[in-house]
């Protein structure tokens, strides 16, 4: 049961990882953004079912949590990005 | 305690309270700013207080950092700077 | 010349410090009070968490003295910026479809979060300081999401004096019945349920209310501030 | 060698650095920078480091946060036998109501800064001692 949660664990840490290689190394505020909060997101989620693995009577607080991360994020990046747009802040076009 | 934690979290904090005096732009100093009361939530735990954790969390971070924020915006150095080389500044303005 | 004179203070006042603050084994055992308080507060109190315990029980007065502290800032603030109740929205953009959706649907689940927060700080971590941060900031949620509707600040004025007199109020009958004021008096309960640790709830929903209302009233005269 | 590893992996002694670092760059941001802003926030990490050496006066190794969490365990010795290993409550309500008018103070400054900006349009130091020289003088000028 501890492995399967382990296993849970070190998904959610490899996407949060990538997640946060993702806003030092993307071109633009906009890619920063979408590697900001897609993995984010769902390491959080992997992360928080790992625990529900090590702490199976916590499943009500566990299902809360993961049910407002999923309704936040998208709308805290949509605001982001929609303030980045009307500042002026222009799309990353080049291409190597 | 596992010491490891701490010492990460103690880098951190400096870290980031350096950037709170030296930094240039006032985005780069309230995000600092931020970041240290982040890290004094994680300090807060690891010394067994979750009353004061829950007290930094929620007004350290979040209102302090919202008052700060209106606070900039109302003396006129709420800009975001383009300074990323990549972009194209001519096509920006709508 | 004077960067070396700032390196120079700086560096002789972190060894000042270093060398006042590293003998004190402050931490090594607890302090006597700390013992006493750790021996007898969920017998006279009846709360699980012992911080409610000495924030509203053991030093009550000085919370008491905290929020006159936070009354005397907040009049402050509205004194220096003025509080004007504008109705006609400014030429600044909307916040977008999303986020006053948003704003709408989280608005109510924000409410009970806080309510939970300041009811439960008798038994989990958390209570009327942290929950009143929450209410204003669900309060101020709505502001920024559609800048037409603000926080009103006569509503606002009302229930922090409301909240304010309702806590003096309750250490007054405290003093009545017991003769020492701001002691919890109603029956103590079984530990760890929700209807326990006497007056601590009653205490903690006052002084979340306020704080909530205070610092509600900060940010919506902080945010309406013209330029 | 062993004495620096009882240092080095001793937990009052990161305590202590983290804390003189918070209050020595918050003392350099207050006195040596120009700008008020710089200085409120410089305010912000001086209160940062003494809540953790408060916090710290209570923290004790091996003890548990101050909350029963055993509801059902309704024994009395039971219960005692576990709030004689917590830490000490007093600092942390201490630290509890410290950080909330710590906020306050805060939001207070902030409006004074506001409204500086509004009569002098700088924030700089320097700049709004010499312009509130000029309007000393000439308010003393007005006044013979």
């Amino acid at each position: 049961m501890q492995l399967i949660g382990d296993i849970f664990f070190l998904s959610g840490t490899i996407f949060l990882f990538l997640g946060a290689l993702g806003l030092i190394r993307m071109p633009d505020v906009y890619n920063r953004i979408q590697a900001g909060t897609k993995a984010v997101t769902l390491g959080s989620i992997l992360t928080l079912m790992g625990i529900f693995f090590y702490f199976p009577q916590w499943w009500g607080h566990l299902c809360l949590i993961i049910l407002f991360l999923l309704f936040t994020n998208p709308v805290s990046s949509s605001a982001l990005a929609r303030a980045f747009y009307r500042n002026g802040i222009s799309v990353w076009t080049k291409t190597k | 305690m596992n010491i490891i934690i701490l010492v990460i979290t103690v880098s951190m904090l400096v870290i980031a309270a350096f950037y709170v005096v030296w930094a240039d732009s006032f985005f780069t100093v309230l995000a600092a700013s931020s970041m240290v009361s982040v890290g004094l939530v994680l300090l807060f735990v690891l010394l067994r207080a979750p009353d004061v954790a829950l007290t930094e969390a929620v007004v350290g971070v979040a209102l302090t950092g919202v008052i700060y924020a209106l606070t900039l915006a109302k003396i006129d150095l709420w800009k975001i700077n383009d300074n990323d080389d990549n972009n194209d500044v001519s096509q920006s303005k709508q | 010349m004077q960067r070396w004179t700032t390196i120079l203070f700086l560096t002789g006042l972190s060894i000042v410090l270093f060398a006042i603050i590293t003998p004190l084994v402050l931490g090594q055992s607890p302090m006597l009070v700390g013992k006493l308080i750790n021996a007898s507060a969920v017998n006279d109190t009846g709360a699980a968490n012992l911080v409610t315990a000495v924030v509203l029980a053991y030093r009550g007065l000085d919370t008491l003295g905290e929020l006159a502290i936070l009354f005397t800032a907040a009049t402050a603030i509205g004194i220096i910026l003025g509080t004007t109740d504008k109705t006609q929205t400014t030429s600044s953009p909307t916040a977008g479809f999303i986020v006053a959706t948003a704003a709408k649907v989280l608005f109510p689940l924000l409410l009970v979060f806080a309510l939970y927060i300041i009811l439960h700080g008798h038994l989990t971590p958390g209570g009327g300081f942290q929950g009143g941060a929450v209410l204003a900031a669900a309060f101020f949620l709505l502001t920024l999401a559609d800048s037409g509707n603000n926080i009103k600040h006569k509503v606002t004025q009302v229930i922090e004096a409301l909240a304010g007199t309702a806590f003096i109020v309750l250490g007054l009958v405290s003093f009545a019945l017991q003769g020492v004021f701001l002691q919890p008096w109603l029956d103590k309960g079984e530990l760890g349920s929700l209807f326990s640790a006497g007056s601590l709830p009653l205490l903690y929903l006052a002084l979340g209310l306020k704080v909530g209302a205070e610092l509600a009233n900060l940010l919506s005269s902080l945010a309406n501030v013209e330029k | 060698m062993m004495i620096w590893d009882d240092i080095f992996l001793e937990v009052d002694f990161w305590i202590n650095i983290v804390s003189i670092a918070l209050i020595v760059i918050g003392i350099y941001g207050i006195v040596f920078s120009q700008h008020l802003l710089r200085m409120v926030f410089g305010l912000g990490l001086l209160e940062a480091g003494v809540n953790i050496l408060l916090v710290k006066a209570g923290y004790q190794k091996e003890a548990i946060a101050p909350i029963v969490t055993q509801a059902s365990d309704t024994m009395m010795s039971n219960i005692l036998a576990a709030t004689a290993q917590m830490v000490d409550p007093v600092p942390q309500a201490m630290v509890l109501t410290a950080i909330v008018i710590a906020a306050g103070v805060q939001a207070l400054a902030l409006s004074l800064v506001i409204r500086i900006y509004k009569k002098y349009g700088t924030l700089d130091s320097h700049v709004l001692f010499l312009a509130m020289e000029r309007d000393r003088h000439l308010s003393l000028n007005q006044k013979d």
